[in-house]
């Protein structure tokens, strides 16, 4: 495999997500597959924020330490990155904004200065635009011309009008020329022989698409990092694709508004993190109580309390699965990557349409904000699954809304629809949906809404395999991790060690098929980005199974494929 | 409860005599009169004894969370604007756990009618003071008193320029039901705080109370229901004489017209259109 | 042991609880030790409720399925509860109110037809005195004289004067001359020897009780049965007390006002049920973040949603555990009977400020509504330890709120009592407390905190054994099921079955000796009142380990001996 | 930060020529000019840009939760009076997620001291609409233009009879200044809604907006701010002239009025009297 690793960094508002953008459309124009992740505070302007574009001839699904570019926008990007800089890596630095110290610091590797803005304005345009110098400066190193990138730009600002466009392709070019001159010819990351036309998309952009093809009808929502941009996703394409999302007054009233419509009879989504994912619980008992579909995103950042706004982790695993005072079904499901994002989530309100629940897509920053490179996705493979309903006349003016049924699921009516009255409610309630105090009818209810739970259970996501079948060793994860475990995975084998990665689309109920796996002969360690190991209670709490060891995070940083083999024991690594 | 004609249920979980008899039986009054059948109505209710109500009369029923009726109200609405939808709650229900509900449903101007059960008191748990409690009020949990400032919803609902700001009495079902109809018929929110006496926990604002205090707005000459400053000015009056009728009612916008690009037919009778995510999905395509 | 049920059935608002009030206290004035059961309706006139009491000759923990006395109010008391009369027990019944059929079934047994209202109105007094009147009835078949009822109604109605207190006791001597001139002399229940002097209270008396002994100075909530009455003890002696209950406009606003006043310096809590527990989570992940120590009771009731407001489950156990994005430090307590939820909510207080962490104290409807004959408290076992805390001239004004410290206990300094700055924050912080974004720090402090979750479990409560050490069966369970498990166990060594209980006053963290216990060679069950077992789960996570069977209860009434032994597997019951 | 004198920091996380730093200066100023020490003042605040103020000034801190600075606050007053409680956060903080408390803070008319940092957005989370954004604002979650009617916290304030309610701008630091120490003054909740120039997100509200528009109430001839019903007439000025200043305050007990009995001093400095529980426990003794 080849690859490149090109890091950019400055203050937030200082553009470095623009020029990020750019190369990573301009790349994947150009045929590389990609992995970029970002690296914020939670502030507006100031602090010290990354964008890393990992480019490869084939697709990958993580980023990696070693960096070959490096874009410094100021001086906190020379003081403190300059050392993940590979030997022989460039630096790109805009010396206007250096120090002399960090000027030092940055000369005595691969560098180039670059003034972006000034470069920009010397060229009769606005200092902005000191981005597409950046962003055509690192063109220089990745590709022969600017086809490509000139018309990546063009794309991006259209609707800015062709003045805009030009000045952009100008400075590029610019930018592009005098790496060029500096440097001279350097060796270029190979490309894909066919790479054919892709998707490059964050997870906060599959998930809501996945959403809409899906046929998301109403969503309520409240901003909260690193959901809003599910959220703002919805409201952008809602005019279009008929979707109605309402901004709420907070978390209760989102959910509960997606609730009100749901019961209608319309697939209603919300999305939110930490604190907003908790003030949604009681809800969401609701949702399980009186049966009514419902999907929740919760993208998780590190808690408790506000913890790190706009970090990762998988701290929030253990909540989803036990939010509610009371006993319902549920699922939770946690995409690994950008495809499954798409594709779970449009699954997730079939299992909530299916057995009339409320389902959790379990997302995290990393997975929120990172691009991938996916292939297009195929709607003719979203099967819309709109679980019992019945028509008005099938229903009948006897209508039960909670009728007794083999399988617990009673058939739904949209009210309005028919001659029947659609009785719902969060209490505990009869047949009818009308409130009941007796010991019977409760247990016999309790015992109807479980029986969903086993269908869900018997009907669970199995796990994704990778790597080896016969493994001596093998990586548990669930969520955000997967890429990572699969290329930890990849690494070991290449070591000679024979490793195979175990991914959980399905976090809950679990699936009968990893205790199968778990019974296999290999050392197992879970990977998780939380402090208690919350996916190892949860397997444990199930299969009463301990695993051979553990690797945690809980720092507000992804992992990747060298954490993770740096922390299995030596006896495994070496061995 | 079958569906021809709003039928009111003889067995209730309410205390004889309690205030909730009047407005249930006003309600179904007011729907019948309107020529409305119980399967086009949707009752939407929280927790307490007024969140009882939808269960005691014909209709669809979402019987939700405590203090959450509005913003559920508000999404069934949205989603199937085909349906009268009627929230109904206590006073503790809308104005304590759901405060926030009530100032933000306002601002929206969504196309319901909310009925408060004001019984100046949490019923449902025996009697504690609710937001609506008169100062002095001696209950579970305010042995020396309660101390806070009543609130006044209907000026706050007038603050918030709701469209349509009404009070009535549970002792006064022809009132009430004439009110229920003028609301559902309005165009945006339409508030109506009823007068309920709770004959069990609230031994001052009792019928009797009522019955010497409250005169109709409705009758008075010169009212002039659209004038704001007005309207608020006249919500303080609580003494010796207290209003009931229309307040204040103007026309708006409402939420589902701001959504009129979307909602061409109601949410839940639109089909997916593949070909639109198909389009977006292009959008990324890259190559 | 002698024991006498007595079993007091009609509508809310018709004074069963007035009579079995009276006659609790008066049997406790009378010398027997007693438990009393309420099981009530979400409403407030009407319905069908009962009130019943059990005496006994030495303390009981638990409640009795056949009925010695019972005292029908109205027609359904003898509809549905005639069958659980014992042959040869009394009922005492109000013509006035049943309809002929049930008069009719009610004068098939050994029954007594007392117009309670009308004799009370016969003798001039008000007709609500009807209940001294069936007080005075069910005391014949107790007592050979009216002394101390006389005496606890002269007591209960002190307050509304000599006229008041007179009329209950002419009528209460009416109704127990009636019976006697009915009945005759019939054996009575024995007494204890030197019963000596006792409490008689609920556990929602015996909560807030400890919390006073303890040292609360504040309190907000918001009503949500079964909790209610904790709150409202804490209004009712708040000015005595010197301790403010504040009524919040909802549950996000109790504890946060209660985290707020914590902060401060003094010993704050709230209490609640189901949703209002579920609304808490955010402020409590705050608590868990910022350190700043807070006590919630939840009093469980059936969910999810609101489910059956006014009846039992301990469904909520899960929910505790996890309640929250993120992980931080926590206890929960479980107390299973009356005199340990004094203690508990003392120790429950010790554990917040020690550890400046939440504490949740997990009551349930049984336990809140139960009244036990207890013992008085001994206020001198209640230790009162408030940490670390330092003064104003020890932090001096360099004081770091998170000081870095071995045990990761930073000692707290009261805002205003010194030069230092008290800066909390539920954002990650530093050691200053203020806000930070770097991996390094975060990882620190969450070890910082997560150090004070061991300790927490190093001292965690050790389980309460009764029964037989050498046991061949073990019943395990937490909170309000304790006393139906120690009567099951004496039930079962009484019928040659060597049998122990285990009784967990502290779920989380778990007792290390907890899993000594779990290996001893009996057969284990897990009792517990929820459908999926959540005790059973929570031991799996932690021990790899599952039981030999469990017994559940999930239609909303408690537990008791005869409803675990009646479901143990035959092969062990008979064995 | 030591205990002389309000320091207030250079680093911040906020954008340069942010409104937010006009409020913290002036805050600093006002605390100084009472003579008030760090240690002696308690900042109580949320989540959001504003929510961040209290890390940048001398002071103790209590950074809690997004929307729940009031009810925090309250408690911390209750518990210690002696402390000088300022509550501090955003519109969204504080008429968004926290409008309910807002509601009821304001009945209990605790004495604390509210300022919002009113930039009729959501700052932090980048740019959406706040229940302060003017009509037709168009942000990430309202690509329609802003539709609901905009919250005015000063006319809901009064109506819910706040003891003290104001408002300043961040680009007056001298009004601001004088406001605070007029609300720090004032025996009961006082509310300080301050305009402040959001310069990331609020293309609309700017310093030049308001510099253009604003004007000072308090040297209105003849404006008298105990008449609450001119208060809320004056409070829907929202146009070519925005007033600033104190448009209501009045003398209303106090929540620790209601509590004397318990507060004879504050409550954490209270020793535990054993033999009233003992007393208590006595009364359930039986035999
Ligand atoms: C989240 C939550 N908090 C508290 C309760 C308990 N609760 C049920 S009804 C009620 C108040 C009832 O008062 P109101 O809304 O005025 O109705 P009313 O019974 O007076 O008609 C409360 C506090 C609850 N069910 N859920
Ligand atoms: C419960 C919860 N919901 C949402 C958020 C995300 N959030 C943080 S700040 C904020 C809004 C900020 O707006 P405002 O309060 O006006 O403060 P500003 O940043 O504009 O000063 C939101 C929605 C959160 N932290 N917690
Ligand atoms: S408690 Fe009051 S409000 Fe509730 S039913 Fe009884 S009288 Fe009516
Ligand atoms: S985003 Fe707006 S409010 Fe926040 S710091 Fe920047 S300018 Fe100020
Ligand atoms: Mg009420
Ligand atoms: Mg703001």
């Amino acid at each position: 495999m080849q690859n490149l690793n090109i890091k950019i960094g400055g203050q937030a508002g200082q553009g470095l997500v623009s020029i990020g953008t750019i190369l990573l459309r301009a790349a994947t124009q150009e045929g590389w597959y990609l992995f970029a992740h970002q690296d914020y505070e939670s502030r507006i302007r100031g602090g010290h924020n990354f964008f890393q574009i990992r480019l490869a001839d084939r697709p990958v699904a993580s980023w990696e330490n070693d960096i070959d570019v490096l874009v410094a926008l100021d001086e906190a990007t020379i003081t403190r990155e300059l050392e993940e800089v590979k030997p022989g890596g460039v630096v790109i630095y805009d010396p206007d904004v250096l120090g002399p110290d960090a000027q030092k610091l940055a000369e005595q590797s691969n560098s180039i200065g670059l003034p972006f803005a000034r470069m920009a304005e010397e060229l009769g345009q606005p200092k902005i635009m000191g981005n597409a110098v950046a962003a055509g400066a690192v063109w220089a190193l990745l590709s022969e011309d600017l086809t490509e990138l000139h018309e990546t730009l063009a794309l991006m600002f259209s609707d800015k009008g062709p003045a805009i466009v030009q000045g952009n392709q100008q400075v590029a070019s610019a930018g592009f020329a005098r790496v060029r001159e500096l440097l001279g010819e350097r060796p270029r990351p190979g490309k894909p022989a066919n790479p054919g036309p892709r998707l490059v998309l964050r997870g906060n952009d599959a998930l809501p698409l996945g959403a809409l093809a899906a046929g998301v009808k109403f969503m309520s929502a409240y901003p909260m990092t690193p959901s809003t941009g599910v959220t703002e996703f919805i409201s952008e394409h809602g005019r279009r694709a008929k979707v109605i999302m309402e901004q709420a007054e907070d978390e209760i009233a989102a959910i509960n508004m997606a609730i009100g419509a749901s019961y209608t009879g319309v697939r209603a989504m919300t999305a939110t993190s930490g604190g907003g994912f908790a003030l949604m619980t009681e809800a969401l008992s609701l949702a399980g109580s009186a049966e009514i579909p419902i999907v929740v995103v919760n993208a998780m950042r590190p808690g408790p309390s506000t913890g790190l706004p706009t970090r990762t982790e998988q701290g929030d695993l253990r909540y989803a699965v036990a939010m509610s005072f009371g006993d319902f079904p549920r699922a939770v499901l946690a995409p690994g990557d950008v495809e499954e994002a798409f594709y779970l989530m449009a699954h997730a309100f079939n299992l909530a349409e299916e057995y009339q629940m409320p389902v959790v897509v379990l997302s995290d920053q990393h997975l929120a904000d990172s691009y991938t490179t996916v292939p297009p996705f195929d709607l003719s493979r979203v099967e819309i699954k709109r679980g019992k309903v019945v028509s008005g006349e099938e229903a009948g003016p006897d209508y039960l809304r909670y009728r007794f049924t083999a399988d617990g699921i009673s058939p739904r009516l949209y009210p309005g629809f028919g001659q029947g009255l659609v009785v719902a409610a969060g209490d505990e309630h009869d047949e009818h949906g009308h409130l009941i105090e007796d010991a019977e009818t409760r247990q016999k209810m309790m015992e109807k809404r479980m029986a969903k739970q086993k269908l869900v259970e018997e009907n669970a996501l199995e796990p994704v395999l990778c790597g080896a079948e016969d493994a001596e060793l093998m990586l548990i994860g669930f969520g955000s991790t997967k890429g990572a475990i699969a290329e930890a995975v990849e690494m070991l084998n290449s070591r000679g060690i024979r490793a195979q990665g175990v991914h959980l689309p399905q976090v809950f109920p679990l699936p009968q098929g990893l205790e199968v796996l778990l019974q296999k002969p290999a050392r197992k360690f879970i990977v998780e980005g939380n402090y208690t190991g919350q996916l190892e209670e949860l397997i444990a709490s199930r299969f009463a199974w301990k695993p051979d060891g553990s690797i945690r995070r809980y720092d507000g940083r992804p992992m990747n494929a060298k954490y993770i083999v740096d922390r299995l024991p030596g006896g495994v690594c070496h061995g | 409860m079958a569906n021809s004609g709003f039928v009111v249920c003889k067995e209730t979980a309410w205390c004889p005599g309690c205030g909730n008899f009047g407005i249930v039986r006003a309600l179904a009054k007011a729907l019948d009169g309107l020529g409305l059948q119980p399967n086009e109505v949707l009752y939407v209710s929280g927790i307490g004894q007024a969140g009882k109500l939808p269960h005691y009369i014909s209709g669809n029923v979402l019987n939700t969370l405590h203090g959450r009726t509005l913003p559920t109200a508000t999404g069934a609405k949205l989603a199937n604007g085909d349906l009268t939808v009627i929230a109904v709650g206590g006073d503790g229900d809308g104005y304590a756990e759901g405060g926030n509900h009530f100032l933000h449903a306002i601002r929206r101007n969504v196309n319901i009618t909310y009925i408060v059960h004001d019984n100046q008191v949490f019923g449902l748990t025996k009697g504690q003071a609710s937001p609506r409690s008169d100062r002095g009020m001696v209950t579970g949990t305010t042995p020396l008193g309660v101390y806070n400032e009543p609130f006044n919803p209907l000026a706050t609902a007038i603050t918030l320029n709701a469209s349509f700001v009404a009070r009535s009495y549970a002792g006064d079902q022809e009132h009430l039901a004439r009110t229920i109809q003028a609301a559902i018929q309005h165009e945006g929110f339409a508030l109506i705080d009823v007068l309920q006496p709770c004959v069990t926990f609230n031994k001052i604002n009792t019928y009797q109370y009522f019955r010497e205090r409250v005169y109709d707005l409705d009758q008075e000459e010169g009212y002039d229901r659209t004038d704001r400053q007005a309207a608020w000015a006249r919500s303080w009056e609580w003494g010796d004489r207290i209003p009931i009728g229309i307040f204040y009612q103007i026309q708006r916008p409402t939420l589902d017209q701001h959504y009129a690009d979307i909602l061409i037919k109601p949410l839940v009778r639109q089909e997916l259109d593949k070909s639109v995510v198909e389009e977006i999905l292009d959008e990324f395509r890259i190559g």
